[in-house]
């Protein structure tokens, strides 16, 4: 008999290392065609930090995407980016990023307020415009400001660093602030037990993810329906099986991964929320992407069949065991 | 929502490398190729926990096109690498501590001659108790697998009265839970190739930690980190398995002596076996409601296998302790946690650092109370769940960017719609 | 060992080579005919990193000795795009954000290509089927499903 | 890879002039998915290497005067995209449907898969629920033999060091038969079969059944027939009753077959679901072919 059931799972995920400090750096620097350089060190494992660290300096400075080139991850190059991990790049490089477009655009700032003769304040840098909040007819095109800037001898460049505002974790008790910022997401998932045969097929997840600001939607939908079927395979097929230290099923066809024929259908929801220390905003997604579907899968497993499991991944064996069916002959 | 109206930020913007990729001109660390480069290749042990007592190269060394063996007694620099504690050797000095260490590297001109060579190595070994469980690894008369303890890490983190605050609970759950070892299973196996250029040791490397390989190799070199660039190249995946230093400073050892590129790609057989894995958790919980559906207390005891070597399971524990009550205001909070060196493959990054074992258990125990109280799960979430102004174990008051109610009450109104 | 001659048509192109007969099909792309978008990730047919099409099918090329294409026509994802214009699924990748890493990325393409030379019109279900023997590990498959479909409507 | 000498005979009798000349030295290739993964491995190094991949003349399915006759070339996926098997014998257009990926279908072929009586190998399982021969031929002749015969020795199999496995054949099934397989495994593709269980059915026009083949697959080493259920199925009525009636018999079967085997508590249970799924597919094809009583 097939028997369905839903269950939901949530987490919360502190951005960056752990009561430690973690920070990361940026150079920029607009050439005098608007063409950018960025420099960072954050690796791009395929997460995507290279196009978010774009898009930021973009936003930042008022160009649009196609103009900047990263450069990322060559340690002769680019500055310490840290680690890869911990969905720290976004918060922290991203945060850097921000800090040394905001640098080059300082100076930027004080030629174009020379130039269009209003206050500094009062400048707004956007699609490859400079003009005054207070009156559009005061602007010039980024050319125009970049000619300026070589008239006057001024190089648009900047560096940024930043480190979360974290505190060393208490010996004894661990207290302290082991994060500056946390994202948080809920999972909500169904799956069908098939009770003859322990067999378990996960139908639907949807993953509702608070990632402060979505950078780019698309990119935060990959990593959420990646982190669920990365979860699926935690839930109910993953594990290395050793014996005496030996690893016995190091390879794909003995240690399954779920497949294009396995994935459910993925629902994702992007969930913004109000922030300040993160760029614009934005927190990190790639491991909380994972982490609530697995905890959801698990408890809907256990809504479909009506018991408890205390060890992941459940197999089908298990499910049988569960329901009572494997007694010894 | 935030009320600022952005130009570039929020766009799906298509990819910077998703051009090169498409056309699969991206080139990955195994696609470069230099010329007159060598090959390289790992000579591994095969037991989990030994002293060696002899090892021969000699016939290796006389096959045609080999370059050069390597072990322990050639790296002109320090022999310990890791990411948090410096524990593992680059090529085995004192013991073997898991299947799989490194005991020699090798440099030939083909892939092949390279495997005739790393067939032809010998090793005699003195076996020593292995450890495999955490249980045993805890034992006072257990063999030590680094220094006097095979305890690895061990934490604490208490806030408020706990045992005062269960005795006002309505409902109490305890559960233990277990999650297993698992692999990252990134679809490229790690690669590399080192030479150098212009003097500087440069390593283009499939990485997620650019900046810590540098370190290590220049560590293993005996140079200044300033004489050592890596080079991270399209990376196939990592979910934290490419965090540790994998090929990086066997290929600089080897471009070192042989004076030419060297190349190392691992099987994915190699790259699973050697890799850090995730680490396998017992947690046993305890927490406490009254009958509204307030959580008021929990206690968790945790143990974890780190495995041979630490890696990162400094983070993993740390971060596990702090996560495992879940986003929820918990006013009295007891956790313990220990792990555990073994004679088990490494332990280490994998996407979450401990949190997905954690919250397994902190939401089997919310999904248990809820049971128990015969509440709806996201409900009961909502009524516990981290705001503005909440305080978490540590002390820490969460002053902006909370939006996990926001989470439950758009999951379940989509789930409504979809399912 | 004997040298052999091998002749095939690699992307639309006649070539023929003289070499080792001990290498795999993907050696002889990746190091002959440096067609290095052929990748290996497990060396035993399962990952699909490392498929090409043979006359049209998806095949695994770690698992074919070199010797074996001799007189096929085979397209590795070097052939796909034609006078520098991408191949609709090439395009449809890139907008759908149907790849993060990319090195399962031309195998699947090619899948995805395969399939829809057979079946321009194929449902859900036979994508998944189709794709099933290319594994990822980033995506969840899902923008990559989403990207074959955007292909069709094209 | 070790070093080896290549052939890539274009016909059969080439081919087994090559087999005769370097006999016992040389390792027949097809489709490849299995013996290059041993050859790049090292783990398998013979001197010489016989493709037979280009025999264009054992590549097909046709069926000659009751007789399904299948080329030992004949790839997964021709036998998936074969119209006649897809209709008249779904027990092995079932077993090759499921067959690991569309690139090892593509590859694959059925005489590989017979030849290397892999324990999860699926055709053989379908194949021997159809009675099926296979058809051996060396240099010095033919031979054929019955597939249960030729998994019957000690060795792997009874090929010979000088022989090919050209063709297997079976009787086509007739209006009064079904046959179905199911394959249980660990995740829905590129998955090694759990349990394998292949049936043909034949019913007379009083609905009872005349004629019962059930084999399992990937409990033994080889795929076995299981003459208890046939016995209990054999004059029955063909209904959801009767097979519902023998599905502890397959438990029970299972378990005498692998006692002691830690898998044996899953499979003797498991079995139950997949006997029932398997059934469920002959009544369902019964019932369309007009017959249901």
């Amino acid at each position: 008999m097939k028997k369905r059931g839903k269950g939901v799972g949530s987490m919360w995920y502190g951005i960056g290392n752990t009561g430690l400090p973690n920070p990361a750096a940026a150079f920029i620097e607009v050439l005098s065609d608007t063409s950018v350089n960025l420099m960072v060190g954050c690796a791009d494992i395929g997460q995507g930090s290279t196009t978010v660290m774009a898009q930021i300096a973009a936003e930042e400075l008022g160009l649009s995407y196609e103009n900047i080139h990263v450069i990322s991850a060559d340690t002769m190059v680019t500055p310490e980016g840290g680690a890869s991990s911990a969905s720290r790049q976004t918060f922290i490089s991203g945060n850097a990023t921000k800090l040394a477009a905001r640098q080059a655009k300082a100076t930027l700032t004080e030629v174009a307020a020379g130039f269009l003769n209003v206050p500094g304040e009062e400048l707004i840098f956007r699609n490859g415009e400079i003009f005054s909040s207070n009156d559009n007819s005061k602007k010039m095109t980024y050319r125009e400001l970049m000619a300026e800037m070589k008239k006057h001898g001024r190089l648009a460049v900047g560096a940024g660093a930043y480190n979360p505002k974290t505190t060393y974790l208490h010996p004894e008790t661990m207290a302290g602030i082991p994060y500056e910022v946390y994202s948080y997401a809920t999972t909500i998932a169904e799956v069908e037990v098939d009770t003859e045969t322990g067999e378990i097929e996960v139908l639907k997840v949807v993953s509702a993810h608070d990632v402060g600001l979505s950078v780019n939607d698309t990119m935060v939908e990959g990593q959420i329906e990646g982190g669920v079927v990365m979860g699926e395979g935690f839930a109910v097929f993953e594990k290395i099986e050793c014996s005496n230290g030996v690893i016995k099923n190091p390879i794909f066809s003995k240690y399954l991964i779920p497949t294009a024929m396995d994935v459910p259908d993925i629902y994702s929801v992007v969930v913004e929320c109000e922030g300040e220390c993160g760029p614009y905003g934005a927190k990190g997604v790639g491991e909380p992407a994972l982490i609530p579907s697995i905890p959801a899968i698990a408890a809907a497993v256990e809504d479909a069949i009506g018991v408890r499991f205390c060890c992941l991944p459940i197999t089908p064996t298990d499910v049988l065991r569960e329901l009572g069916k494997l007694k010894t002959q | 929502m935030s009320d600022r109206d952005f130009s570039v930020l929020g766009q799906s913007v298509i990819r910077k490398d998703a051009l090169s990729k498409v056309l699969g001109e991206a080139k990955f660390a195994a696609d470069y190729k230099f010329e007159g480069m060598l090959y390289g290749g790992v000579f591994r042990s095969t037991v989990p926990h030994a002293l060696i007592k002899h090892f021969d190269a000699s016939k290796a060394l006389a096959l045609p096109g080999v370059a050069c063996v390597l072990t322990a007694k050639d790296i002109p620099g320090k022999n310990r690498t890791g990411i948090i504690i410096k524990d593992e050797p680059c090529l085995v000095d004192d013991k073997v501590r898991r299947v799989g260490d490194a005991i020699a590297i090798v440099a030939a001109d083909t892939p092949e001659q390279v495997n005739e060579a790393l067939d032809l190595m010998e090793v005699e070994y003195e076996l020593l108790e292995p450890i495999f469980t955490v249980e045993r690894a805890l034992e006072e008369d257990s063999p030590k697998i680094h220094g006097a303890t095979n305890v690895h890490a061990k934490k604490h983190l208490e806030c408020g009265d706990v045992d005062a605050a269960f005795a006002k609970c309505d409902v109490i759950v305890e559960h233990t839970y277990n999650t297993s070892m698992l692999t990252h299973m990134f679809i490229e196996p790690d690669a590399g190739i080192a030479r150098y250029e212009d003097k500087i040791m440069t390593v283009y490397c499939s990485t997620q930690n650019p900046h810590y390989d540098r370190a290590d190799v220049a560590g293993v070199l005996g140079l200044p980190n300033n004489q050592v660039r890596i080079v991270q190249v399209t990376t196939g995946g990592g979910f934290g398995g490419k965090l540790d230093i994998s090929v990086q400073c066997h290929i600089a050892l080897l471009s070192h002596f042989t004076g030419k590129p060297v190349k190392m790609v691992r099987s994915r057989k190699e790259s699973t076996n050697v890799s850090a894995k995730r680490h396998p958790m017992t947690m046993k919980a305890k927490t406490g409601a009254t009958k509204d559906g307030k959580i008021q207390a929990v206690e968790v005891y945790m143990t974890g296998d780190t495995g041979a070597y630490a890696s990162y399971g400094p983070a993993v524990i740390t971060r596990a302790v702090v996560h495992c009550m879940g986003p929820y205001e918990v006013p009295n909070v007891r956790v313990d946690a220990v792990f555990t060196y073994t004679n088990n493959p490494m332990a280490g990054a994998f996407r979450g650092f401990g949190v997905p074992q954690v919250a397994y258990c902190h939401e089997g125990q919310m999904n248990a109370i809820a049971k128990e109280l015969n509440m709806d799960p996201i409900e009961l979430r909502l009524l516990n769940a981290h705001k503005i102004g909440t305080t978490i174990a540590t002390g820490q008051v969460l002053e902006e960017s909370v939006g996990f109610k926001e989470t439950l009450i758009q999951a379940a109104a989509k789930a409504k719609e979809v399912m | 060992m004997e040298k052999i001659k091998i002749a095939f048509n690699l992307n639309d192109q006649d070539v023929s080579i003289e070499t080792m007969p001990n290498k795999r099909l993907l050696d002889m792309l990746r190091e002959d005919f440096n067609c290095t978008s052929v990748k290996e990730g497990c060396g035993e047919g399962e990952c699909g990193a490392c498929t090409v099409l043979r006359n049209g099918e998806p095949v695994t090329s770690c698992t074919m000795l070199a010797g074996q294409v001799q007189g096929e026509r085979l397209l590795t994802l070097e052939g796909l795009s034609k006078n520098g214009e991408l191949d609709i699924l090439q395009k449809t990748f890139m907008e759908a954000g149907a790849v993060q890493c990319g090195f399962c990325t031309p195998g699947m393409i090619l899948s995805a290509k395969a399939l829809l030379m057979k079946n321009p019109h194929p449902s859900r279900d036979e994508i998944r089927r189709a794709l099933s023997g290319n594994l990822c590990r980033c995506t969840g498959y899902t923008k990559i499903f989403k990207a074959v479909e955007m292909a069709i409507e094209e | 890879m070790k070093e080896f000498s290549f052939f890539s005979p274009g016909t059969l009798d080439e081919a087994l002039t090559l087999m005769n000349q370097y006999k016992g030295k040389a390792s027949v290739i097809a489709g490849g998915t299995d013996i290059v993964l041993e050859l790049n491995d090292r783990s398998h190094h013979p001197d010489y290497i016989v493709d037979i991949s280009k025999i264009k003349e054992l590549r097909y399915v046709k069926v000659v005067d009751g007789i399904v006759r299948i080329g030992a070339l004949s790839t997964f996926t021709d036998l998936e995209n074969d119209p006649y098997l897809r209709d008249h014998v779904k027990s092995l257009y079932s077993a090759c449907y499921y067959v690991g990926s569309p690139q090892i279908r593509n590859l694959g072929t059925i005489g590989g898969n017979v030849v290397n009586a892999s324990v999860a190998g699926d055709t053989p399982t379908a194949f021997i629920s159809l009675d099926a021969t296979v058809v051996l031929r060396s240099a010095a002749g033919k031979r054929e033999m019955k597939l249960t015969d030729f998994y019957g020795g000690p060795g792997k199999t009874e090929l010979e060091k000088d022989e090919l496995l050209t063709e297997i054949y079976f009787e086509a099934p007739t209006e009064q038969m079904a046959t179905a397989y199911t394959k249980l495994g660990k995740r829905k593709a590129l998955v090694i079969v759990v349990i394998g269980l292949a049936v043909l059915l034949e019913k007379d026009c009083n609905n009872i059944c005349s004629k019962a083949q059930v084999v399992i697959g990937a409990v033994a080493r080889y795929p076995q027939r299981l003459p208890l259920i046939e016995h209990y199925l054999v004059g029955k009525p063909v209904t959801k009753e009767t097979f519902d009636g023998c599905r502890d018999l397959f438990s029970q079967t299972v378990y005498e077959m692998i006692p002691t085997r830690a898998s044996v508590g899953y499979k003797k249970e498991s079995v139950k679901g997949v006997a029932s799924k398997t059934f469920d597919s002959i009544l369902s094809d019964f019932s369309l072919c007009g017959v249901e009583e």
